[in-house]
Parts: structure tokens; C-alpha cells; sequence
């Protein structure tokens, strides 16, 4: 066991709360001196950090590496757009709304279905077998989508109304922001507490030694799926906030390249770590966002950026935060 | 890492807020992906257009800021975002891809700025959708393969074979040309499209050939038309199943062919609104000096672009460049009044053109490079079958 | 459904499996021996197309051209393996993922830079270019005949290559046991070496035989690295025979789905509901196949014995 | 005595091979069972398929009166059986304690619970601590399994493995690995369960064999060719042979 100097251990916990205040605040300042795009930003930011913090959850804690996570994100969003367009082009009574409540239940309900369907198969393979099938799910659910052409199939649908909440307008930017933040916050504290349960340090020793734990006695096969389960939830809520922000879905959300930059997401930040998919999510999206506006060609120093992460910062960026912070009391 | 984060926006702040001009134009392309080579020609016509218009409409200055929707909608709608609220364009425009423009209309026209397709034409907004604040630079999806129905039906053809790519204009061109052609259509394929696009067709050819249809009728715009031509070529099929086209052999891939030398493409006809060869002062002085800078000739993607520019900069000039007047913006740009390269033309009632649409061959030009020619002008004034649906007057 | 539309169908299929062969094999050697996932071997595939078309300008001739061009893609997974693979072999696979997926941009974006957005044609020599008619009344284009064969005889070159000579030998103790192969004092460093430039070969290889087809073009490789790796996750990771039949078999799918799914579907719905719903299934077909055989075999078709 | 575990007429075939070929033993309650044999003799087959990580080809495994043959392997350590592996087999990025905490638990019902911190259930820390203390290993309770000795690893073995408070121990060659000192440790601490744990115990160190077990069975070639106390094994012909044999 690593003892840290208490000092650097209380810098770096303050380098958290730093970094979490920011998030929040620094947004707001932007928007309030007029760059409303920031806000914008750290929007999707927030949302794509939920995801990414959901994926956390299996990939991080449970070292189940799904490569088709973006299905929940892609599922999440239609649960907002389908009931949008039959409210407003009629059809379908029985989902056709834009009570937010409604969407967000349906967001949630169709993503543990389809995590629960599909992880009966996937969860019998591990490694890279895993990798392989979680996306292929993906694929499947990706063609399925291009298929329907009454949600405009490959061109995408335009959601017309956004979810539709008592007392919160998610068309404000700012609310949509501050909605979008706070849920982060509260799924990031969340998964914290899961992580530390006693559920948490089953899916630590699946994740360690998984024949070990069911010589132990455990049903592995079942902590597995629940973890997934949870996990395709959170990605499925996080659809649902995508969707109300892009007001825009098509099945290019799902595409394997978007599970795979989640993926990035988590390993960039992190992997089991609380702090990691955050600062995965606001490493990607600033230096993409920055990189991009610089030149077409952004692609070049972002890979060179990613392999020298990868070359000389074991264990993610927020090993940089958490070296020797983990300890059992 | 906050300070990394504020000195890395910080940077954005000053990269892009730098310099002022009294207009500026969002134009959303596809500058990376292999589909970059159109976006890389629109650019070209761009920059060509501010250069021939000396950078200014009037006497004010013009600013075009290029963002890249790398070929998929979403990212085509977060750049649009990006011009619209970062950038604070005053027009956005451009746009090849039908299902990137109807992803990315929302954000400029809820802003109550003007949008202007250099390209698209997806039927949705020339009919239910279509927008008082939105302008076609070029023509609707159905027009051009409507022109390529009524060439088919006067050469003859009375059975077809047809394939497209699986998105919003793919289905458009089809449903155009199924409009206007009265044969009967033996085989459809519509293959994958996107960043991943379906590029062997050697399965789609030979179902085509054993269809024994009296021709091929293909829309495969940018990098597929090259892929899909050679196949075409290598399968031999020139004499048992000629080729009709639109939108796939143009000033894009025509280098290419030549380069690769497939010559069985010369002679082949397609349908089209302009063609270098029109006979107008604004197309000569284009195509003269598009050729002398970038060494080729533009594609009608670059003719579109370098349009918007000028329809652009001649509203601009009528209303003194107060971008707030957009009645007398959208009245101006509706005119269209200003020295198109494909000759006047009018708007129809839901901003899309009235214009003629030619049929073109691939012909040698004297210093021996591809080109196309007009060989026939196929629909006179012609009006997209949209309109109808519009409730614009 | 006609004889000829099928036998023509089929040998488009093999064409496609023969490449994914050649792209898997590479695959699968690595992943199997190297233990080290590699994302960047589809920006070989098209490292090798371009390289290619470049040098059939150069040298005006297409074959040439090939013989030229697969030393440099050597000599490109050689760079690779040296500076992105081998500081990672130590690592576990999400290592590999990230490290491997910035390779892929930086290689894509170079390649931009280098040969432009617009994609290169490779024009053949008269004698590949035309049509052969191998059985009355079924013509196909000769070169899709040179793919088959060129690649049939690159994946026996391979079966000699690993089952006949002493690096094969190595490679194959590799696979099932690295210690030992280390104790047997070969220079393990200089063996992944070889064995990671030679995937980058017939990567590249492929990437040149597609290249007159659908041309020389970014991002071809990240189409097809994906349905490499259903390949060799079907055949069995590490499986050079499993590579070889679940490429064959896949391609094969593929192919026939695409062509004649639509048909079948019209036996039982209308026609424009066939027409809407085949395209989407065809794409799906070879990831529900899959799913199936993983679900049956979690270790592929060929399990590799030792591990 | 009772028969605790009875296994009758077990076949196990991988290709053409039998690792464990017509197999019948039985496991009589309190003793110190010791298997041994030559080199791929088919013992830790043999033990993977009482505990249920192979599925015997055909043949069955009572274990207390009831047929485990098909049982799944998670279920068994519930009906009371527990095993060490030959190669130390525990969860090496987490603490002795967590790990003793993870076997503790997996026989308390389910762990679906998500919200409280697992590491300050005080009960459960403090009888995770006993066991380590059990095998002595009190000093390192908050060491990763990483930062452990051999020996040491190989003592947490055969810890999580009393936790479970099973009355049938399988233990897979604990001694494999272990010096001189750590050996003696380990010989000791079997030596203290005796009467308290029935215990399958396949082991290669004859001296240790000899002097723990109650009764000794033979397995070679999967088959059992001699069961009985030490001092009869040791005279029996047939065993010699095997052993000369193979040596």
C-alpha cells in the first residue's frame, strides 16, 4: 500500500472539488458574458460524462469491456423522439406524449430491456469475445433503426418538442444545462456509492478473479447482469437528456465509433475511478472542440495526444488524482 | 487542470472572435472523410467567389467561416450550433448531404436566420417543411432524375435496373426518377451509406445484369460514383446495360477516371441544371478561372457554392448590409437577382428554383481533359413536385 | 433465382472472404500470439492500397507496383509495432484499444494530408482488366479471378509458411506457450517483430487487391477491421484455419444476403416492404450470425487448443 | 463413521484421453483424506469435477446423501464443500481482508445491496480479521494480495476456504511452492483442523501425506488402484511400482 503524504493527498482532494465546481460554474460565467455555445458544450459534455460514467460502472469496476454502449444513448433518445413525432404527427396513442416523465420511464425501461435481453447472451463470453458481441448488439440495433423508415430511418428524426417537465423548460440552455450537470453530479455520487457497497466489491472480485469468486459460492452470471443492467440504464438516461438536447436522433448515435469514443472516454479518465469518466468526457470534448476549430486536421495531433496518454500515463488521467487515494479504512 | 481548461477555451475566444466584418456567412461542408473532396471543391468555389467579389458585397465586408459535418448529421447539426451561437454568422449555408441539412435546419431557422442549401434538396423541405428563411441554391432532390426519366422514356428504354445509396436523396432521386419514367423498373438496390459506405457492388452488378434490364440507372455521388464506374466498367457492361446517371459522373470524378483511364464513361450522358459548357458571361469567367487556380474543372457543386456566395452578397448589397431587415433579405434573395452560372431562373413558392435542367455528355475537351457538354435541354422552367405540400405563397 | 446469377453471386462472395482472409490472418496472428489487440491494422489495409496506387503511377504498372509496395507496408507495421505495440505488450487490452484507435487517426489523418480527401483509381493492365467466360453463358471480370487466386495462394504460402518452416515452428510455440519459446533462447523481440510486419504484409496485401476495385480511399480500413475482427472472433482468436473458414463462410453471407435476401422476402410480404426491410437485414446478417455461434461456442468455431 | 462424500463409477475423457476413468471413492466424515499419484494422474480433474468446474462424462458424486453430479459450482460451497487451488487462486487487486470479507459473504445470502460502504460493516471486517489471524496473517490484513509472499498467499488460500465454515475441504496441493519454513507453517495449520474439517487433501510432499492423513487413496491414470491407511499404502507393491515407474 502506497501512503501519500497527507498534504498532496488533501491537494489532491481539493483538485477535485475544483474541478467539479468548475464544471458547474464555469459554463455559467461564459454563457453569462455571452458565449451561450459554451453552455452548449459543457451540456453535452455532461451528458456524454453520464454515459461514460455508466460504462464506468461495468467496464471500470466490473472489467466487462462493452464496445456497444452507445445503444443505450441511441435507445434513450428514441424513447424522447418517438413519443414526440406520434404526438405530433399522430399514430401510436399508447407512447404518443411529451410528458418528460413518461419519455424518461420508457428511456429507462426499454434500455434495461434490452441490457437484460442481450446480456443473457453476451455475459456467457468473456474478453474480447465480450467486446465483439456487445457490439455486435449494437450493429444489430444500429441496422434495425436505419430500417425504420418512419423515424426517418437513416436520415435521422427531428424531435420538434422537447420533454416536457412541471416547472423546468429543458428548452432554456440553461436549464438544460443545469438539469443536465446536476444529474451527472448525483449519478457520479451514485455509482460512487455502488462501487463502495458490498455489490460493488462483488463486481471488484468478478472483476479479479471471476472463477475464484464462484468456487466462493457466487453466482457470477447474476451480479454481472444486474451491474449491466444498471449500467445500460444510466446510458439510457443519458439518451434521453442527448436527445432533448440535440432535439436531432439518428442511428449514426449507436454507430460502433461512438461506443468506442465512450469507451475512450472511461479509459482516458480512468477506469474505476469516480473522477475518470468525467475528466475523460471534458478531455475529449475540449481538446476535440478546440483541436477542430483550429484545423480540419485536428485528427492528427488528437491521436498522437491519445497514443501518448496511453505510452506515459498508466492507469488514465485521473491516476494523476487518485494515485494512492485508494484505501480501505 | 481548471487552469488548462479556462487557458484552452481562452484560446478558442481569440482563435475565432479575431477578426470583424460586417456580414458573415456559415458555410457547413464536408471537409474530412473521403466525401472531403466535394467539400474541398465548394471551398475552392468559395473562396473563389469572396475573391471575385473582391471580399466585399457593396462596400461591406464579407466573412465565410467553413465547419466540417464530417459526413454525419449529428456533427453536421453540432458545427451548425457552433456557427450560429459561437460564431454569430449572420446566413448559413451550404450543405451537400440532405440528411445533414434536415438535421442541422432546426438550429439556424429557430435562430431566425437565413439558411441556403448549396446542394441538398430533400423533398421534406420543399414541401411540409419548407421555410420562409430557407433558400435552394440548387435544385429539389426529384428534379434531375426526373430530367433523366423523360430522357430514358424519349430514348427508349422501357425496362431499368436501379441503384442508389440508403439515405434521404437516395430515396428522393429514386421516387424523381420513378415519377417521370414510364418503363418498368425490373431491380432496385439501395446500398449502405455513411462514413462506412458499401463500395463492392459485385453483387448489386450482377443481379443487374441478370435482370436483362435495357439499362442502369445510378445516383452515387462523390467517392462511391469512382468505385461504382470502374465496376461498372470492369464487369463489362457497357453495350448490354448502358449507363444512366445523375449527380455521379461530374467534375468530382471525371479526373479520377481519366487518371485510372476508363474511357468507357466517355460518351455517357447525364442530366443536370448547369454544365460548364453553358454559354453565359458569369459561367465563362467561372469556369476560366476555377481551372486556372485549382487546375481542373469545377464539379456543379463548386457551381452552386460560388452561386450562394453571389446571391448572398447581392441581398446583402440591396439591403445595406442590415442583416436585422428580413423582409427585404428574403425578398431580395428571392429575386434572385444576380449573375447565376447557370443562367437566370427564378423561386417557386417554397424557395426552391425554377430553372431548365440539361442532358450532358462526357466528352474530351481540346486539351484532352474529361468533360461534360449539354447536349439537350430536357425540361424547360421546370418546378419541383413538391411545391404543393408547401404552405408558403 | 438463376444457376448463373448464383454461381456468379458465389464467386463474389469467395472474392470477399479471400480479403477478409487476408486482412484476419494478420489479425489473428497478432491477437494470438502477440496477445495485443490491434485497431490500426485496417490503416495498414489502406496504407497498402495507397502506397500501391502511388507507385502504379510511378512505375506505371499495377503488378509492380504490389511487389514494390509490400516491403514498405512491412516496413509501415514494422514503425507501428516498434513505436505504438511493443511499449504496450505489457498492458492489458483496453491499452492496446486507445493506443492502437490513436494510431488509426493519426495514420487516417497523414494519409489525408499525403494523398488528399479524394481517393485514388488504380488502373489495370489490359490483360486483368477484361472478362473471362469460365462456364457457358457466365462471364465474370477477370480480375476478380486474380483476387481469388492471388489470395487463395498468399493464405498457402501462409499454411507453408506456419506449418513448414522454422519461424512457423516458433510461431506456433509462441502462441501456445511464450515462455517457452523465450527459454529456447529465440530472440522473442525480434520474433513479434517479424510476426506483427508480417500481418502488416498481407493486410497491405489486401488493401492492394481491393484497391482497383473501390479505389484507394480514407477510412476503407475502418469499414472493413470491424467485419476482420467477426472474423476471427467467429473462427476462434488465434485459429489460422478458424480465420480461414469463417472468412470464407462470412464473405460468402454476406454476399448472398445482400443479393438475395430482398428476392426471398418478397415470397412472403409486399414488395415494398421487402425492399425496406432486406437492405437492413442483409447488414445485420453477418453480426446475428455472430451472436448465434457465440452464444453456442463462447470461444469461436476453432478454439485454439493451448493457450 | 458416515460417508460424507461418495463417488461412484466417475468418467472424465478429454479426446481420446481418460482423466478420470471408472473413479470410486469415499469420503468419510472428520477424516484427512490424502490422493496421491503421479503427474497427470487425473487429480485436479478430479477435483474440478467434485466441485463442479468440469462436468463428469458419467458416474455421480453424493456429497451428505445428495446427488451434486450436475450441480452448478456456485451452488455447491452452500451445501458445505469449499476448495483451494493448486495454483493460488484469489483476487490479487484487493486486500487479505476484502478477500476474506468476499468469502465470508458468499455465504450469507445474496450481496444485492448497493448503497452502504461494505468496508465499514464492522461485524463482518472483524470476523474477515479472525480468520487472518486464524492463519496468521494479522499483520497483513490491508496488504493487496499482490504485495503477499508465496506462503503467505497460499495460507489466505486455505483461510477463505475455513470461512465458509464447510465440513469438506479440497484442498489442491497447498503445499505446492512453499520453502522449508512456510511448508512447516502450513503442515501446522493443516495439522489444527483435523477433526474439525472433513479434508480431500491431493498432495505431492509424501513426508506431509504420510503424516497427516487418516487414510491415503492412489490415483493413477484416473483410476484409484489402492485405498488405505498410510503405513498399508506405503507397503503396497502395486503403489511402488507407479511411483518407480514414473520416477
Amino acid at each position: 500500500m502506497i501512503v501519500m503524504n497527507p498534504t498532496k493527498n488533501t491537494t489532491k482532494r481539493v483538485a477535485k472539488v475544483v474541478i467539479l465546481v468548475a464544471v458547474l460554474i464555469v459554463p455559467l460565467m461564459l454563457s453569462t458574458f455571452g458565449f451561450t455555445f459554451y453552455l452548449d458544450l459543457a451540456t453535452r459534455l455532461s451528458i456524454l460524462a453520464i454515459a461514460a460514467v455508466g460504462l464506468n460502472l461495468i467496464l471500470g469496476y466490473g472489467g466487462m469491456v462493452s464496445f456497444g454502449h452507445a445503444a443505450y444513448l441511441g435507445i434513450g433518445a428514441y424513447a424522447v423522439g418517438i413519443p414526440a413525432h406520434h404526438w405530433l404527427y399522430g399514430g401510436l396513442n399508447m407512447v404518443a406524449s411529451t410528458n418528460g416523465f413518461l419519455q424518461i420511464g420508457l428511456a429507462i425501461l426499454a434500455s434495461a430491456l434490452f441490457a437484460f435481453l442481450t446480456g443473457l447472451v453476451c455475459l456467457k463470453v468473456k474478453g474480447v469475445y465480450f467486446i465483439m458481441i456487445t457490439m455486435a448488439f449494437a450493429q444489430m440495433l444500429y441496422y434495425l433503426l436505419v430500417s425504420i423508415s418512419e423515424y426517418g430511418g437513416d436520415d435521422g428524426l427531428v424531435i420538434d418538442t422537447r420533454s416536457e417537465f412541471p416547472l423546468i423548460s429543458l428548452d432554456d440552455p440553461l436549464q438544460m444545462f443545469l438539469v443536465s450537470v446536476l444529474s451527472l453530479f448525483i449519478i457520479m455520487w451514485g455509482v460512487r456509492r455502488i462501487a463502495k457497497s458490498q455489490f460493488g466489491m462483488v463486481l471488484e472480485g468478478i472483476k479479479g478473479n471471476e472463477a475464484r469468486m464462484i468456487s466462493l459460492g457466487y453466482n457470477t452470471f447474476r451480479y454481472k447482469l444486474v451491474a449491466y443492467v444498471i449500467s445500460g440504464v444510466i446510458c439510457g438516461f443519458a439518451g434521453a437528456l442527448l436527445g432533448n438536447f440535440t432535439t436531432f436522433i439518428s442511428p449514426e448515435m449507436i454507430d460502433w465509433a461512438r461506443s468506442g469514443e465512450l469507451m475512450f472516454m472511461v479509459i482516458l479518465g480512468g477506469v474505476a475511478t469516480t473522477m475518470g469518466p468525467l475528466l475523460g468526457a471534458i478531455t475529449f470534448i475540449v481538446v476535440e472542440e478546440v483541436l477542430s476549430s483550429l484545423t480540419i486536421y485536428w485528427h492528427l495531433p488528437f491521436g498522437l495526444m491519445l497514443i501518448g496518454i496511453v505510452l506515459f500515463v498508466r492507469g488514465g488521467l485521473s491516476s494523476l488524482l487518485e494515485r494512492g487515494q485508494k484505501t480501505d479504512d | 487542470m481548471k487552469k488548462l481548461l479556462v487557458s484552452l477555451l481562452g484560446g478558442t475566444l481569440l482563435a475565432t472572435s479575431s477578426i470583424a466584418a460586417d456580414v458573415k456567412i456559415g458555410f457547413v461542408t464536408t471537409l474530412t472523410t473521403p466525401a472531403a473532396v466535394i467539400g474541398k471543391d465548394m471551398e475552392n468555389a468559395v473562396n473563389l467567389a469572396i475573391e471575385h467579389l473582391g471580399g466585399k458585397a457593396g462596400a461591406h465586408d464579407l466573412e465565410v467561416v467553413f465547419g466540417d459535418d464530417g459526413f454525419a448529421p449529428d456533427t453536421g447539426k453540432q458545427v451548425t450550433d457552433r456557427l450560429v451561437k459561437q460564431e454569430n454568422v449572420d446566413i448559413v449555408a451550404g450543405y451537400i448531404w440532405s440528411h445533414v441539412l434536415l438535421a442541422s435546419r432546426k438550429s439556424v431557422l429557430d435562430a431566425g436566420k437565413i439558411l441556403i442549401s448549396s446542394n441538398a434538396g430533400p423533398s421534406q423541405m420543399a414541401g411540409k417543411l419548407c421555410n420562409e428563411n430557407f433558400f435552394s441554391a440548387s435544385w429539389q432532390n426529384d428534379q434531375t432524375p426526373m430530367a433523366m426519366g423523360e430522357v430514358l422514356n424519349k430514348a427508349g428504354v422501357k425496362s431499368l435496373y436501379i441503384m442508389a445509396p440508403n439515405y434521404a436523396a437516395g430515396k428522393d432521386m429514386v421516387a424523381g426518377l420513378e415519377r417521370t419514367f414510364t418503363g418498368k423498373v425490373v431491380g432496385k438496390d439501395l446500398t449502405k451509406w455513411g462514413a462506412d459506405a458499401q463500395l463492392d457492388f459485385s453483387a448489386e452488378l450482377a443481379k443487374a445484369k441478370a435482370s436483362g434490364a435495357d439499362g442502369i440507372f445510378v445516383f452515387y455521388p462523390g467517392a462511391a460514383a469512382g468505385a461504382f464506374t470502374k465496376q461498372y466498367h470492369q464487369a463489362g457492361l457497357k453495350d448490354s446495360l448502358p449507363l444512366y446517371s445523375v449527380f455521379s459522373i461530374d467534375g468530382i470524378s471525371l479526373p479520377k477516371l481519366q487518371a485510372a483511364n476508363f474511357s468507357g464513361i466517355v460518351g455517357s450522358k447525364v442530366t443536370q441544371q448547369w454544365d460548364p459548357s453553358l454559354d453565359n458571361a458569369a459561367n465563362k469567367k467561372f469556369v476560366s478561372d476555377f481551372k486556372a487556380k485549382f487546375g481542373k474543372y469545377p464539379s456543379f457543386y463548386a457551381a452552386q457554392s460560388y452561386d450562394t456566395i453571389n446571391m448572398i452578397a447581392a441581398a446583402v448589397e440591396k439591403v445595406d448590409a442590415d442583416m436585422s431587415n428580413m423582409d427585404g433579405l428574403r425578398a431580395a434573395l428571392k429575386s434572385a437577382d444576380y449573375a447565376s452560372v447557370r443562367g437566370s431562373y427564378s423561386y417557386g413558392a417554397n424557395n426552391f428554383p425554377v430553372q431548365n435542367f440539361y442532358l450532358r455528355e462526357v466528352v474530351v475537351d481540346d486539351n484532352g481533359d474529361w468533360t461534360t457538354q449539354v447536349v439537350d435541354t430536357v425540361l424547360t422552367n421546370h418546378v419541383d413536385p413538391h411545391v404543393g405540400d408547401c404552405k408558403l405563397k | 433465382m438463376d444457376t448463373t446469377l448464383l454461381v456468379i453471386q458465389l464467386l463474389n462472395g469467395l472474392q470477399l472472404g479471400i480479403l477478409l482472409f487476408l486482412v484476419a490472418s494478420g489479425l489473428t496472428l497478432v491477437f494470438g500470439i502477440l496477445d495485443f489487440v490491434n485497431l490500426a491494422h485496417g490503416a495498414v489495409y489502406m496504407l497498402g492500397a495507397f502506397i500501391c496506387a502511388s507507385l502504379t503511377f510511378v512505375t506505371g504498372s499495377f503488378v509492380w507496383a504490389v511487389f514494390f509496395a509490400l516491403p514498405l507496408v512491412a516496413i509501415a507495421g514494422y514503425l507501428l509495432e516498434r513505436f505504438i505495440a511493443q511499449p504496450l505488450y505489457e498492458r492489458d487490452h483496453l491499452d492496446h484499444v486507445l493506443g492502437t484507435f490513436g494510431a488509426i487517426l493519426v495514420i487516417d489523418t497523414l494519409a489525408h494530408l499525403v494523398w488528399g480527401p479524394a481517393g485514388i483509381a488504380i488502373p489495370l493492365p489490359a490483360y486483368l482488366d477484361g472478362q473471362i467466360e469460365i462456364l457457358t453463358e457466365i462471364v465474370v471480370p477477370t480480375y476478380r479471378l486474380t483476387i481469388i487466386a492471388a489470395g487463395l495462394s498468399a493464405a498457402a504460402g501462409l499454411y507453408w509458411l506456419v506449418n513448414f518452416t522454422r519461424l512457423g515452428m516458433l510461431i506456433r510455440a509462441g502462441a501456445s506457450n511464450r515462455t517457452m519459446v523465450s527459454a529456447l533462447g529465440v530472440d522473442i523481440k525480434t520474433l513479434f517483430s517479424l510476426v506483427f510486419a508480417l500481418g502488416a504484409v498481407l493486410a497491405g496485401l489486401a488493401g492492394m487487391l481491393i484497391a482497383p476495385i473501390t479505389e484507394a480511399s480514407l477510412g476503407m480500413g475502418n469499414n472493413i477491421i470491424i467485419t476482420a475482427f467477426v472474423v476471427i472472433i467467429v473462427g476462434g482468436i488465434g485459429s489460422m484455419k478458424g480465420a480461414f473458414y469463417a472468412a470464407l463462410f462470412i464473405g460468402l453471407i454476406d454476399t448472398l444476403g445482400r443479393a438475395f435476401l430482398d428476392d426471398i422476402f418478397k415470397l412472403f410480404m409486399s414488395s415494398a416492404a421487402a425492399e425496406n426491410s432486406a437492405p437492413a437485414l442483409s447488414s445485420m446478417l453477418i453480426y446475428i450470425l455472430m451472436a448465434l455461434i457465440l452464444s453456442m461456442r463462447p470461444q469461436g468455431l476453432f478454439p485454439p487448443k493451448l493457450r | 463413521m458416515t460417508e460424507l462424500l461418495s463417488i461412484k463409477g466417475l468418467n472424465k475423457s478429454y479426446g481420446g484421453v481418460k482423466a478420470t476413468d471408472d473413479l470410486n471413492l469415499s469420503i468419510l466424515k472428520g477424516e484427512l483424506h490424502a490422493i496421491i499419484g503421479p503427474n497427470g494422474g487425473g487429480k485436479t480433474t478430479l477435483i474440478s469435477q467434485l466441485c463442479g468446474n468440469v462436468m463428469p462424462d458419467s458416474g455421480s458424486v453424493h456429497f451428505s446423501g445428495r446427488d451434486i453430479t450436475t450441480m452448478s459450482e456456485h451452488k455447491r460451497p452452500h451445501l458445505g464443500m469449499s476448495r483451494t487451488y493448486q495454483i493460488t487462486s484469489l483476487i490479487r487487486t484487493m486486500s487479505v481482508l476484502d478477500n476474506l470479507q468476499l468469502a465470508i459473504q458468499a455465504q450469507a445470502g445474496h450481496s444485492f445491496r448497493f448503497w452502504s460502504d461494505v468496508r465499514r460493516h464492522q461485524i463482518e471486517r472483524e470476523r474477515a480479521s479472525s480468520y487472518a489471524r486464524q492463519v496468521g496473517l494479522e499483520g497483513q490484513i490491508q496488504s493487496r494480495v499482490d504485495n503477499l509472499a508465496h506462503g503467505e498467499q497460499r495460507r489466505l488460500e486455505v483461510a477463505m476456504a475455513l470461512t465458509s465454515n464447510s465440513c469438506l475441504l479440497l484442498l489442491d496441493e497447498p503445499l505446492a511452492g512453499l520453502g522449508g519454513q512456510e511448508a512447516a507453517e502450513m503442515i501446522k495449520l493443516l495439522d489444527s483442523l483435523k477433526g474439525h474439517k472433513t479434508m480431500l487433501l491431493i498432495e505431492h510432499d509424501m513426508d506431509a501425506v504420510f503424516s497427516l492423513a487418516d487414510r491415503v487413496s492412489v490415483l493413477v491414470y484416473g483410476h484409484i488402484i489402492a485405498t488405505g491407511p498410510p503405513e498399508d499404502i506405503r507397503q503396497n507393491a502395486e503403489v511402488q511400482q507407479a511411483y518407480l515407474g514414473e520416477a
